[in-house]
């Protein structure tokens, strides 16, 4: 039995800050026994207590301070409680973090690790339930990597440690509580799995062993279960294949792994937690009809939140929320269109 | 300090800080039976703060304005059991539809957002709107200890003290950000960083609601006098834990702090008969709300007729 | 001669002043004889001078301080020196100004207009230079609105004011001192220009006067000048004809007229200042694709800033914007695709 | 306060200040021909700070952060003007390759940042890396008065407070946020708002670098031996417009104010020879960094040859 996503997460800190004692965290509420809202960060602030700095509420600042220690040699990992409180630190962000090493001509760089979860479905409320990385794709100068639960998350946390560019981590916070499926001999569960090569890779699954699909369907973090079972379900009710993409980066964007899938299938499917406009989405559907144009049999389709609030009431989160009905149906209208 | 009207007043807030404690009580129940969703802060042990100071403000003019643990600060305010449980409870008939929750509620003067410290400029704002409409409204914004981390706090403190503007300040001072205890997260005088932008402060270690009213009244006829800022301190501490689980205070530190629970603190001025009564028509009330909110269809984006 | 768009924005607000005594002005540096670092609000404080408040440098909390007043029953204009410094009231705007209507079920507006300035050119360098209004575009909740020289700025601005949602009002600092070249008779100087109806209307032009066309142009705010130049060289130099769009108000996202436009031409390219990734033409492209994509002959194509910094250096600044040269080479290579 | 050691040290502060005055005299000459684009924020009549604090420092450890206004403290900690000079004209050899311009440099341990506040706790974040790294470094972050109005300063105060960082806040106070004056943007009183947070405050009214210099010194003692924040307010005032044009203050304030020039304050401990040996090399080297810097090639994307 696999270890849950939250626990392999916390392995990896722990290793992380065996190796390298340049690693500092910063965060609310991280000392123990607490360790942490979501408890990643256990038995961290025991081991190492000069290394592990439980902060004020002050956001902003931390930003600021992560940005200062990374510029001076160190290689800090923050933690922002809930990833709808990045908001409070974008000015760090936009007009610091990412421009530093730009606007100093290469002659500096911000090794900082922002780890935060996203996500709803836990009846949070509009506040504490929102998925902003779309915010971050427009902001030059920084990665956003956003693993899901089959990803090797230990070493993906690793990779953004050792990275020399400032790295938003986003975590989901139902993943935490969920087993960590890795591939095993290129499988999870029925699936077959292909793993990209370098740091952040991309997991292409196929219900078929890669025989012909009907559609390509691309993911991350959070709303990879969720595509599974509409793949899953697609095959059981309609016999229809997909192949089922989980960005690990989703920025710089590498879409190589989804060009790939396209070139099988000729359909594509954007699934995304977050609102729709101005989502992953847009981005990738524009890149997409761009650069696989002759491959595209129809238009690049679009799943993700309604645009507006999460909603607290668990029925009408589940309303605002793209859903495992949502993939299935978006799926199956492809077919009325183009080919 | 107990004459007649004492008395009946601090029968009167007596009654309110029972429903406040009871209330929440129950919700943690809820959750426990695994019918409650979501999240929830309980101010339990605290509702003297909520108590005292809405007492000295008139719901008709002035605002409110409060934070993650509001549920307190709601029913002083407005009276609202039904309205607040099955917000919180995603039912139909929530005070803001299911869309809130615990912690977004909206009532008539009665505003409360979960992003700690941004509450402040907007109660700022809110004070200069009614300044400039001279409604003689006091708005009061009610914050945390950990709050006064976030720095938007101390840009409205300057603007609010520049502009004279008709804002109270109520901080209560519970020793804890979620559980992180203030001595890791509040360095220098608390009272002082309001001070320092010339706003007038007063601090009590009180869990007495009549001393707490009785300095809301001193803070709230400031600020409705002179037209100017106030930041009140008001040290406590809460009972339960930060959320539904996970404290781990020392529970002698807690077992102490309850021997100050303000429910005993003014239980003296308050006779046997009436506390039981009192406590009689507060189970009825809550288990007719749980009853009625239990049966109701769960909020849906569907209008309902009224 | 037209007035120069900065003294159309001034007048207008003016006017507003005049008819609306709830409207109120914050921000940095507002007060005559400075009247704004731009100047756009000179003459307001000399004759309202209760109605314009001069601010402390603290944008976070005047985001804040506006939703307030406009909770409590007035309509204040927030002037935001520069647009970069938008970042610092995200969380405002995020987790407040744009979710109470939502939140408080339809119970409470905030009619807020945040003004600012954005674009470059001026060789303000990395921090001072930017369009951030893309990152606005993932916010539902608000209303972007961002005119260009040839819209009515007046009226626009007073929409603006008048609107029961959040509205930030992008404008661009090389427009201020550009003439506001309105439509006569449906002409802009040589070309037809069709205004869309309603609020914040889209303005589409045409060198041929809507005869055959071989792309659309899609842009806003301060890359019109640049857009309209490109389509005149183009057919100038290579007897090629465009139309051009641009649009009012970028959230909600209204493309109908983009969309008639491309039934006519079966081409677009995207125009824009901000930077490539997660930008405005993502958005747009990825819903042009999916809802004209039987009339598109070829993939939507983005013109937008390289992803990075602006740099101060002129020489530098221009070879990180789009400028006339690379939207008529993004035409020009339509040609070479798709078709 | 006349010794042969202050005499000389006079002169090199004196030195450092005219060729700081010369400079940012120059660049707006240069604007005013057309030969710089962009924009510049020059401390005409504030050189006493960036001399007399940065005279404190050693360069080859400690680390300065500074804002927009910062070609003052570059050249105190540099001294290169080639470097600055062609950075703010966009030429190859800036120092940032043209791409920060006048208000983003880096060279060695110096930062600056043009977004108002947001350097405060990137300087706090440093000061606790050299804290961590055992150096002794102190982290000085130059800030202006009207930059009191962003939050964020607030929250670094407290942490670097809570967390004993080696941080020295300079507040250089020179009565304006570029056209608002302080009594419009500042309630309350400056030194009260850090020492609310338990920092260490001290301010002084002085153009005398040589006063700065003593209070800077105390400053950066206090900094480096306790381990602690420090925050010194120096009052002070431009000559010069907030950037380029655009100055509506009184003219006769400002001509009170120059009689308190930091370079006729100083004059008096250096001789009139001395003068005019420093002004002739202050002269020279500016005319040849000009030249140079107005023959060398705009700044490219592509790698130039050292
Ligand atoms: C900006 C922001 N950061 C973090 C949180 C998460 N959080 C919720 S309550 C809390 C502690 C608040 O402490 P305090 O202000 O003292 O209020 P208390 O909970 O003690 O009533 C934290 C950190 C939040 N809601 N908003
Ligand atoms: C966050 C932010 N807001 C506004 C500005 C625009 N601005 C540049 S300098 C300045 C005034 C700063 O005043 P002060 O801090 O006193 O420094 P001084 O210019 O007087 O040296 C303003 C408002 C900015 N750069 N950053
Ligand atoms: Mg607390
Ligand atoms: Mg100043």
């Amino acid at each position: 039995m696999s270890v849950r996503c939250g626990q392999a997460l916390n392995t990896a800190l722990h290793e992380i800050f065996e190796r390298d004692e340049r690693v500092y965290l910063l965060g609310e509420d991280l000392l123990d026994p607490y360790g942490g809202a979501f408890k990643i960060s256990k038995g961290l602030s025991t081991r190492w207590p000069d290394r592990v700095l439980t902060t004020p509420v002050s956001e902003a600042s931390l930003f600021g301070v992560s940005a200062g220690l990374a510029l001076r040699g160190y290689r800090p990992i923050l933690e922002i409680m809930f990833g709808d409180f990045v908001a409070l630190g974008l000015d760090q962000v936009v007009n610091g973090i990412a421009k530093f090493r730009a606007m100093f001509d290469d002659q500096v760089t911000v090794p900082l690790v922002v780890r935060t979860p996203m996500g709803a479905r836990r009846g949070y409320g509009p506040t504490h339930s929102q998925s902003l990385e779309k915010l971050l794709l427009g902001v030059p100068g920084i990665r956003v990597v956003a693993p899901s639960e089959c990803h090797d998350l230990g070493a993906m946390l690793a990779e953004a440690v050792a990275d020399d560019e400032p790295v938003f981590f986003v975590e989901n916070k139902l993943m935490y509580g969920r087993p960590n499926r890795r591939p095993v001999d290129g499988r999870v569960g029925e699936l077959a799995c292909v793993e990209g090569d370098g740091r952040y890779p991309a997991l292409t699954f196929s219900g078929n062993d890669f025989a012909r699909a009907e559609a390509t369907l691309v993911t991350y973090g959070g709303m990879l279960p969720l595509t599974l079972e509409a793949a899953t379900r697609l095959v059981l009710e309609q016999e229809v294949f997909t192949e089922v993409v989980a960005l690990g980066r989703l920025l710089p964007l590498d879409l190589g792994p989804v060009l790939e899938s396209v070139a099988r299938t000729g359909s594509l499917v954007t699934v995304e937690e977050g609102t729709l406009t101005g989502g992953v989405g847009a981005e990738i559907a524009a890149r997409v009809q761009a650069e696989a144009w002759s491959d595209l049999e129809r238009p690049v389709a679009r799943v993700a939140a309604r645009d507006g609030i999460v909603p607290s009431a668990r029925t009408l989160e589940d309303e605002a929320l793209p859903n495992v009905d949502d993939i299935v149906a978006a799926v199956a209208a492809l077919e009325r269109v183009g080919g | 300090m107990s004459g007649p009207d004492t008395q009946a007043e601090a029968r009167r807030l007596y009654g309110r800080m029972t429903l406040i404690r009871r209330f929440e009580e129950t919700l943690l129940e809820l959750f426990s039976a695994g019918k409650l969703h979501g999240t929830t802060h309980t101010c339990i042990g605290q509702e003297a703060d909520a108590v005292g100071v809405i007492s000295c403000l008139e719901p008709e003019r002035d605002v409110v304005v409060s934070n993650h643990r509001c549920h307190g600060h709601y029913l002083a305010f407005t009276d609202d059991v039904d309205g607040l449980l099955r917000e919180v409870m995603g039912r139909v008939g929530g005070v803001c539809g299911g869309k809130g929750g615990s912690q977004h509620l909206f009532a008539g003067n009665f505003y409360s957002n979960g992003v700690l410290g941004g509450t402040v400029p907007v109660a700022a704002g809110m004070a200069l709107a009614e300044r400039e409409r001279g409604s003689g409204a006091v708005v009061t914004v009610f914050v945390g200890d950990g709050t006064l981390g976030q720095g938007v706090v101390y840009e409205s403190l300057n603007i609010a003290s520049l502009w004279d503007l008709p804002l109270l300040v109520v901080v209560e001072h519970n020793g804890y950000a979620q559980s992180t205890p203030s001595r890791l997260q509040l360095a220098g005088d608390v009272e002082a960083r309001a001070a320092a932008f010339g706003v007038q402060t007063a601090r009590h270690d009180t869990t007495d609601v009549l001393e707490v009213r009785a300095a809301a009244r001193e803070a709230v006829e400031h600020v409705r006098g002179s037209g100017r800022p106030f930041f009140l301190v008001l040290d406590t501490y809460r009972f339960s834990p930060h959320s539904k689980g996970d404290d781990h205070r020392a529970p002698a530190e807690i077992a102490e702090r309850r021997l100050r629970d303000p429910l005993t603190v003014v239980a003296g001025l308050v006779d046997d008969a009436e506390r039981d009564e009192i406590a009689a028509s507060v189970e009825r009330r809550l288990s007719e709300a749980v009853e009625q909110a239990l049966a109701a269809p769960a909020a849906s984006l569907e209008p309902v007729a009224p």
